[in-house]
């Protein structure tokens, strides 16, 4: 891309270079910074919120909660531990001390010892983190490629494709999760044998994982996308496009799926919540390490420290993948910039 | 270590070196199999730990880490001479403090040992090192099991070094005397264990001394038995635990050789709480057996992989008493005559048989993880729920979670508890299953049984030093729990291994059926 | 005169292949016709279900298992020797009941949240919105897990945690609703007619803001479907040998090398009731919108 | 040369049965330098025509032409990729929807330089330059700083006018644009005019289209008047507009309300009722507020805090009266403030100062329960009354729900329903169908029966027939005169068309920013408008010359 020489950044080119949109630019990055604020603000409220839930939980659970920070009735905490666990998280004290108490003990991230797993919380989330972050991380990309190209290649591409097309779609969206995970398994592990039964290691071992997780998904983001895929191609500003001897592929790629991928970006967001709900079911069945698989076991065996620990993680997740889906639309949305 | 028990084709000379893929159905949260005491635990301990004594074919207690010992005539006191020159991986030798570290930390209640700390502690006095190869135990009461319960992997001799590291450790890396020892751990995914290069206390049975064959030995966690034996198939592995029975038709078809091995103890089946009406009545418990034509159910739901085990003891444990496998022949007739004369005489809508008002219903509550409860068994249990209607008893499965179900096992308070077996190598088991003691201390006596008839035959059997004596009693007691009908016997707990037909030299130790890689060698497919 | 054969041959290439309104709408309406018949079917199923299969559910016959599909056993029989198109017939019942259930909470939680906080005011709304939020950061399966750890495993569990599990999704959107209802030009008019707040509310808000809702609900049950049957997947749904069909996954997913049927048409069956849910969802969501657009 | 021959041009949408023919065979041709403008009413398939010639007639689409040439080149049976070239190259085009014709996602400048792109026009460096210089060419303020901005942040005019750059920016030698002055205020309107006035100056070829026949008269040189896809009359513009030879030409021509048509009927009659002259029947109340005033503002003042927390005065101490009988005008540039003052007349929002009273009582800062009872004195009419229709009811419904209870009950409900429907002219027949199923004009009438049923002293009408054709915008607002000499009820008309005012409005309020710049009797201001800001509303508004009248 070739600068002009006025200094200022050439609005010349391809999609990529980014016209910055003008304005008073002090008064643009204190809104920036107020956004910024909000955000970082509603994220530590949805942390605080996810911690009381799970708090509520505690307590809601039968039995003695200093019994189940011990590691449940099943792993025959002695009198003394149980003690020190009272004493610890102020299962003697009121309600509401104990509340703080915990919170303080969140705050310093001390998440407490996993007796199902014989681990401090935190190191096993540690290890468990990143093959699901990995993974979660890979399906929703997978399953935004499949949904572009679906849309890019279907939508109004005559009477077939467009039904193939959307048909694939809703297909997709009615696949259960742990459902096609087998098939998929039968057919590319065992049957055809292309990728090893046990997952294998690194990308290979991430690829049926990846498309269980991205298929169902990617049924949903391309519904949207076509839909607004197909609104965005009669648009007026479109055919000004073509009325300026733009092509097909020109208009749709350079125009269209910017607008097309609006509110499926809005999905992500959500689609990432259930990603992990799915991250639980492939890690089961495809025997990977991950915090869904981690989370199941803690709710099985009653590990309440795991369970707590990971389930305010999964919220931090979130709330992080929020902050980055709302960054993204802002880029693809420059409109907003100037909101 | 121990002896083939099923003969591996091992046609030319053993291969040094190598890397064996091992696929395992669960993950141990802990190396070490003293901390806790679940069988992946034993299966992994086996490998980097070797034993106190050996277990031979037919229950026969040989020599291994301890080269001989002597017991007193009040069988109160054992006094163990230790192999000399035996280092553990981590440079610490072995001696006869290193033995007393280990025992003395079996029987502390804060080690958690499960399995060892309950057969031993109760017994269990102190030990001193007499000399530095010798070591004296002392036990509180006379114990015939000791020997046999020192021989099971449970209680790996490890370095008092690498105990002293800490738990959490120790259970990371416990380092023993055993042909293998840890590279890494991965929890929930895989262990990776090497050779170790000195090993030379390669037991009796072995086929060959000194360090095992194989150089490396990647120990993987996968929980679906599919895909185990997908994997198996396509060569992604070399040894699979517990291939699923309906793949074994097609595994044969594809060369994959098979090594089963019962273990002894109680076999797997259904317990009877006999506190828990209707089954406090023992017609209504016999009824059940003979209702459930359980022989023909397990050989539906488990493809015929398993052997019907009617008797409260498997064929290998020591006293066995084969009379008792005919115990209840399945009869529809003989159940419905037993309920018809305890009163069980009505029917309702549903054609289950009532007595006043109250249904002939039996819940088997059954843990819903799916790794802890095999999906053959489910099918054997809906199988023998349609068996038991015909009888007009009504049969509920109840899907719970593990959690729950220990809370439930803790308080009693269920009818029956599936799934329940019992892996040792004494018939002692009897005493750990259904005593007064075992109901009132270990918490181990599912059936809430207490006769002190049967206490007595178990304790008197406990101490008598006499093998054939102590045999007599044996049997009486098992006669006795057989006719009481406390549990509906099914098949014995086996180790299950299915390999390519270029391994060799798989086997299974005598005491509990543990995997042992220590002569296993691959030859070049 | 010329005349020039199609659009093809004057206009580019980019309109020249268009999709016809007309057929369009033919289009659409095999989907809807295809899940109406299937949707009668499982009505079938869940009213009579001995009219279509010819096998007791939980009739085990150990010699006849594992067979493939033939005429006798269309769907093959399972592990027991159970006709698995009869248990998929009579699985109807308690599969469609639960997602059924659990979409009818979910949108129930929904509307009194969705409502508080669209006509609540300012701070209510603030209120709720965060709740949402946090509920959110709560994956649904999150959610049922923690449920079932706390109430324990049952279909009451089930339908609960996935109805909750929904409920905040929905809320968004009613919410949404109400607040577009609440600002649109014709709750205005009715204010300027001299209507009650209670009256405008209670005869144009709220039966407008909820108008989108059976659409909403048709899309729901398919997933809800599906949540379900991933719980009883994990072992956390309905007992067998009841022919669910989440549990009826669990139980097949073994054999799905050496029997395939058993895994396979279970699954087809959640998967077809999603699909006939989802388009005839769409489909009603289209002719709802599309009556706006012919305006 | 000629730059563009059409003959016969068919068009038709749909397939099968559904087959529908838009456009039936139309021929024209446009030379260079001259405007040939093409009019006629919504849906007569003038767009449609436009957008054939450059090949792109819409989805599903069937054209069929006996010629079709652009600069002497028969373009028929064009593949794709040679229509690319000539689109952009050879055919400048401005859609319709100035407004939404610029991709909201993309810089402005990136819009145009896609043009000079597409065609393989020079560099970077090159491109560039350019760009800012058809943007300064156009007229557009500060090009580089709008280069960079996105479309929705330019004032529609600037947005109309990049819109227009990008079509000439590679000089085509024929400009199509389409409706390019529709939705802009008139003193925009009139910069664009001149700018196309520009492009033919250069010698280039202008196809416009447009339902305005005022901005027709001033810019076209030839008029082709368009009827349900056939071209009914073409000829030179001062004959066609002045002198129409065909019926449907003369019947457009006399729907266009303006000074000259106050107190007439402006469509054919379609009631019984003549309309009574009445343009000095009302006296005369320019001079102060009067005791007969239905409606008082006094110094009113209205804020709102917008979405980036700035707070803008939108009304500012406004004051007006409105008596019994009379029509006031309200006009003004979009977002002057005029719907907002309606508002606050409707008390749906409230004034952050000064007072609203109605009939001399108090009407705002009073709680909604006191006003309830009197609020039935009041009622609207606006300009989408889709909208302002529950979409669940049926016309009966509507109006019903609009009936005051006290006064009717049972059967009379329905009766005084049939009432208003015949008052307003529909049929009963329109009594069960919904909104949706009506056209704009009948639409517009069911508002106002609803409007009308609880017997209103006061209407409020905001751009109630702004949306609507200038026939059936004629029949509208005849109908609002006959009830207004019939009922004498007295209407707030708020129109941003200053002819449409002028031939309603007793009295006019001029507004600029949320002030009333000027007010005064309608005949004065339009004669002799005395604000600056009036004066150059009025210059710029393109009248149909009085003469050619
Ligand atoms: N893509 C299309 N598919 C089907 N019908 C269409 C399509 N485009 C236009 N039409 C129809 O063709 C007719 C002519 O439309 P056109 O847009 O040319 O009208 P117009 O004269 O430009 O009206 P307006 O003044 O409202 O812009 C209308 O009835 C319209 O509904
Ligand atoms: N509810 C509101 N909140 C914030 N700003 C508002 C609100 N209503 C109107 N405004 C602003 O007040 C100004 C005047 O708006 P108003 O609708 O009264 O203008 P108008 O003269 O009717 O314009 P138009 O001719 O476009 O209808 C505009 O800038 C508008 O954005
Ligand atoms: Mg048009
Ligand atoms: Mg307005």
């Amino acid at each position: 891309m070739t600068t002009v020489s006025t200094g200022s950044v050439s609005f010349e080119d391809d999609l990529d270079s980014d016209f910055t949109t003008t304005g008073a630019r002090t008064s643009h990055s204190q809104r920036g910074w107020r956004r910024l604020v909000r955000t970082v603000g509603s994220g530590i409220l949805v942390l605080w919120g996810a911690a009381t839930v799970t708090f509520i939980a505690i307590n809601a659970m039968p039995g003695n909660p200093a019994v189940a920070m011990a590691g449940g009735a099943a792993s025959h905490p002695s009198k003394a531990v149980i003690a020190a666990v009272t004493r610890e998280y102020g299962f003697d004290q009121s309600l509401f001390v104990q509340y703080l108490l915990y919170l303080l003990r969140l705050i310093r991230g001390n998440f407490g010892f996993s007796s199902s797993q014989k681990m401090p919380v935190a190191d096993v989330i540690a290890e468990s983190i990143w093959p699901t972050v990995l993974l979660t991380a890979s399906a929703l990309l997978l399953a935004w490629i499949l949904a572009i190209a679906s849309c890019l290649l279907t939508v109004r591409r005559g009477r077939f494709a467009t039904s193939l097309g959307s048909g694939l779609e809703v297909l997709s969206a009615a696949l259960p999760q742990y459902w096609l995970g087998i098939l998929l398994l039968e057919i590319f592990a065992f049957s055809l044998g292309w990728i090893p039964a046990t997952g294998g290691d690194g990308a290979v071992g991430l690829i049926l994982p990846a498309f269980t997780l991205a298929i169902p998904l990617a049924g949903f983001m391309s519904q949207v996308t076509r839909d607004e895929f197909d609104l965005a191609l009669e648009q007026p500003f479109v055919i000004s496009a073509r009325a300026r001897g733009m092509s097909d592929w020109g208009v749709r790629l350079r125009h269209v799926l910017r607008h097309a991928v609006l509110p499926g970006l809005t999905l992500s967001g959500w689609a990432l919540g259930s990603l992990i709900s799915g991250a639980v079911i492939v890690e089961t069945l495809y025997s990977r390490n991950g915090l869904g698989g981690v989370l199941l076991v803690g709710v099985t065996q009653q590990d309440m420290p795991l369970t707590v620990g990971v389930t305010l993680i999964v919220a931090l997740v979130y709330v992080v993948a929020n902050v980055v889906v709302d960054a993204l639309y802002v880029v693809v949305d420059p409109r907003l910039r100037s909101r | 270590a121990g002896q083939p028990s099923s003969l591996t084709a091992s046609n030319g000379k053993p291969v040094f070196g190598g890397t064996l893929t091992y696929l395992q159905d669960r993950s141990e949260t802990c190396l070490d199999p003293e901390d806790g005491g679940d069988i992946p635990q034993a299966m992994i301990g086996q490998q980097i730990t070797d034993d106190l004594v050996y277990e031979g074919p037919g229950g026969t207690i040989e020599p291994w880490l301890a080269t001989k010992w002597t017991i007193s005539p009040d069988g109160l006191t054992y006094t163990f001479t230790i192999k000399q020159g035996v280092k553990f991986t981590d440079g610490t030798p072995l001696n006869a403090a290193a033995v007393k570290v280990n025992l003395d930390r079996v029987v502390d209640p804060k080690t958690g040992s499960s399995t060892d700390g309950g057969y031993i502690a109760p017994f269990y006095a102190a030990s001193k090192v007499l000399e530095p190869y010798v070591l004296q135990v002392n036990l509180k009461q006379a114990d015939t099991a000791l020997l046999d319960v020192l021989a099971q992997g449970y209680i790996g001799i490890e370095s008092p070094a690498g105990l002293a590291r800490g738990e959490t450790k120790n259970c990371n890396d416990p380092i023993g005397t055993g042909p293998f020892k840890i590279q890494s751990y991965t929890p929930n995914q895989q262990v990776v264990l090497v050779r170790n290069p000195n090993y030379n206390t390669a037991p009796p049975g072995s086929a060959h001394k000194g360090p095992a064959y194989l150089s490396k030995l990647i120990w993987k966690i996968v929980p679906d038995g599919t895909v185990r034996n997908a994997a198996l198939l396509k060569k992604q592995a070399d040894v699979i635990y517990y291939p699923p029975a309906e793949d074994w038709k097609s595994d044969a078809a594809s060369g994959i050789q098979i090594l089963t091995h019962e273990r002894p103890g109680s076999p797997n089946g259904i317990t009877f709480n006999v506190q828990a009406a209707p089954l406090n009545e023992l017609a209504v418990r016999q009824a059940v057996i003979y209702a459930s034509n359980e022989a023909v159910n397990l050989k539906s739901a488990y493809f015929n992989t398993y052997p019907y085990v009617g008797s409260p003891l498997v064929k290998g444990t020591p006293d066995y008493d084969a009379a008792l496998q005919g115990a209840y022949p399945a009869s529809v007739a003989k159940a419905n005559a037993l309920l018809d004369k305890a009163g069980w005489t009505s029917r309702n809508a549903a054609g289950y048989r009532t007595k006043d008002g109250r249904e002939l219903k039996i819940a088997i509550p059954y843990d819903s993880d799916a790794g802890q409860t095999a999906a053959e068994d489910l099918t054997l249990y809906q199988d023998i729920q349609a068996s038991e209607k015909t009888a007009g008893i009504d049969i509920v499965l109840h899907p719970i979670s593990t959690t729950v179900l220990d809370g439930l096992y803790e308080s009693h308070k269920y009818q029956t508890l599936a799934g329940d077996y019992w892996i040792t190598n004494t018939p002692d088991v009897l005493r750990t299953l259904f005593s007064t003691q075992a109901l009132k201390f270990y918490g181990t006596n599912g059936d809430d049984y207490s006769n002190p008839k049967l206490d007595d035959l178990l304790n008197r059997a406990l101490s008598e030093q006499d093998p054939s004596n102590r045999a007599a009693l044996y049997t009486r007691a098992q006669e006795l729990v057989s006719q009481q009908a406390l549990q509906l016997n099914l098949y014995p707990a086996e180790e299950r291994l299915a390999y390519n037909a270029n391994v060799h030299g798989i086997t299974a130790d005598y005491a509990v059926g543990l995997p042992d890689f220590h002569d296993t060698w691959i030859s070049k497919p | 005169m010329t005349t020039l054969d199609s659009s093809a041959a004057l206009l580019g290439a980019g309109t020249s292949r268009p999709v016809p309104t007309a057929s369009a709408f033919r289009r659409l309406r095999i989907g809807p016709i295809l899940s109406v018949l299937f949707l009668l079917f499982l009505v079938v199923a869940v009213v009579d279900p001995s009219l279509l299969a010819h096998y007791q559910p939980l009739a085990v016959d150990p010699a006849k298992s594992l067979e493939a599909p033939s005429v006798a056993h269309l769907f093959g029989t399972d592990e027991s020797g159970r006709d698995v198109f009869s248990r998929v017939v009579y699985g109807a019942t308690p599969s469609l009941s639960i997602g059924l259930a659990a979409t009818a909470l979910g949108l129930a939680i929904a509307i009194v949240l969705g409502a508080l906080a669209g006509l609540g005011g300012r701070v209510v709304d603030a209120i709720i919105g965060r709740i949402l939020e946090i509920l959110f950061a709560f994956p649904a399966l999150l959610l049922a897990l923690l449920f079932v750890t706390i109430f324990g495993a049952s279909v009451e569990s089930l339908i609960i945690s996935v109805g909750l599990g929904s409920a905040p999704g929905y809320a968004r959107m009613v919410r949404g609703q109400i607040l577009a209802v609440k600002s649109s030009p014709y709750v205005e008019a009715s204010y300027v007619l001299g209507h009650s707040r209670w009256r405008v509310l209670g005869r144009t808000v709220l039966p407008n803001a909820m108008r989108p809702l059976l659409v909403l609900a048709t899309l729901g049950i398919g997933q809800s479907i599906i949540w379900a049957s991933s719980l009883s997947f994990l072992g956390l749904g309905a007992a067998p040998p009841a022919p669910e069909w989440g549990a009826m996954l669990a139980d097949g997913r073994e054999f799905i090398s050496t029997a395939w049927w058993v895994e396979l048409f279970p699954g087809a069956m959640i998967v077809f009731v999603t699909l006939a849910t989802t388009s005839l969802g769409r489909y009603l969501q289209r002719r709802l919108e599309g009556r706006g657009a012919d305006a | 040369m000629t730059a563009l021959l059409v003959e016969d041009l068919r068009v038709g949408f749909g397939v099968g049965s559904d087959y529908r023919e838009v456009v039936k065979g139309i021929s024209f041709g446009v030379s260079a330098g001259e405007c040939l403008a093409i009019v006629g009413e919504s849906g007569s398939g003038k767009s449609v025509s436009a957008r054939s010639v450059i090949g792109l007639a819409g989805s599903g689409s069937r054209v069929s032409a006996n010629k079709l040439e652009l600069h002497g080149v028969d373009v028929r049976g064009y593949p794709d990729r040679r229509w690319r070239g000539i689109r952009g190259r050879e055919v400048g085009f401005i859609l319709q929807d100035a407004l939404v014709s610029l991709d909201p996602l993309r810089p402005v400048g990136k819009e145009i330089t896609e043009t000079l792109t597409l065609h393989g026009w020079g560099t970077a460096r090159t491109r560039h330059a350019r760009v800012l210089e058809l943007l300064e060419q156009v007229g557009v303020p500060e090009p580089q700083l709008r280069a960079r901005q996105l479309s929705g942040e330019l004032s529609g005019g600037q947005r109309q006018r990049a819109l227009i750059a990008s079509a000439i920016a590679l000089d085509p030698g024929l400009l199509i644009a389409d409706e390019p002055t529709t939705a802009l205020d008139v003193t925009v309107q009139a910069q664009i005019l001149d700018l196309l006035d520009e492009t033919k100056a250069r010698g280039k070829a202008v196809l416009v289209i447009s339902h305005d026949l005022a901005v027709v008269a001033r810019l076209a040189d030839r008029v082709a008047v368009m009827n349900h896809g056939v071209i009914v009359e073409e000829g030179p513009t001062a004959q066609v507009l002045g002198n129409p030879r065909d019926a449907y030409t003369q019947r457009l021509l006399d729907a266009v309300p303006s000074a000259h048509s106050r107190g007439t009927r402006l469509s054919p009659a379609t009631s019984p009722r003549p309309a009574p002259k009445r343009s000095s029947s009302v006296p005369d109340v320019f001079d102060g507020p009067t005791r007969s005033a239905l409606i008082t503002v006094d110094r009113v003042s209205k804020s709102y805090r917008g979405p980036d927390g700035i707070t803008r005065t939108v009304v500012r101490d406004v004051s007006f009266e409105l008596g019994v009988g009379e029509t006031l005008g309200v006009v003004g540039e979009s977002g002057s403030g005029k719907t907002t003052v309606a508002r606050l007349v409707l008390a749906v929002t409230q004034p952050d100062r000064g007072e609203i009273r109605l009939a001399g009582q108090p009407w705002s800062g009073i709680s909604e329960h006191q006003r309830r009872p009197r609020r039935r004195l009041i009622t609207a009419v606006y300009q989408d009354p889709l909208s302002s229709f529950d979409p669940r009811w049926t016309v009966s419904r509507l109006i019903l729900d609009a009936l005051p209870a006290d006064r009717y009950r049972g059967s009379a409900r329905a009766a005084r329903v049939a009432e208003l429907l015949s008052l307003v002219g529909l049929e009963p027949e329109h009594a069960d169908r919904r909104p949706l199923k009506l056209s704009g004009g009948q639409r517009q009438r069911v508002a106002i029966a609803r409007a009308l049923a609880p017997e209103p002293s006061v209407i409020i009408c905001d751009e109630s027939v702004s949306a609507l054709d200038v026939q059936v915008q004629a029949q509208v607002l005849d109908l609002l005169a006959d009830i207004q000499n019939q009922l004498g009820v007295s209407y707030l008309f708020i129109s941003h068309d200053l002819g449409v005012i002028h031939h309603v409005s007793d009295r006019i309020l001029v507004m600029q920013g949320g002030r009333i710049v000027e007010q005064g009797a309608a005949d004065q201001i339009f004669d002799f408008p005395q604000h600056p800001y009036t004066q150059a509303l009025l210059s710029s508004l393109p009248r149909i010359q009085k003469e050619i009248l």
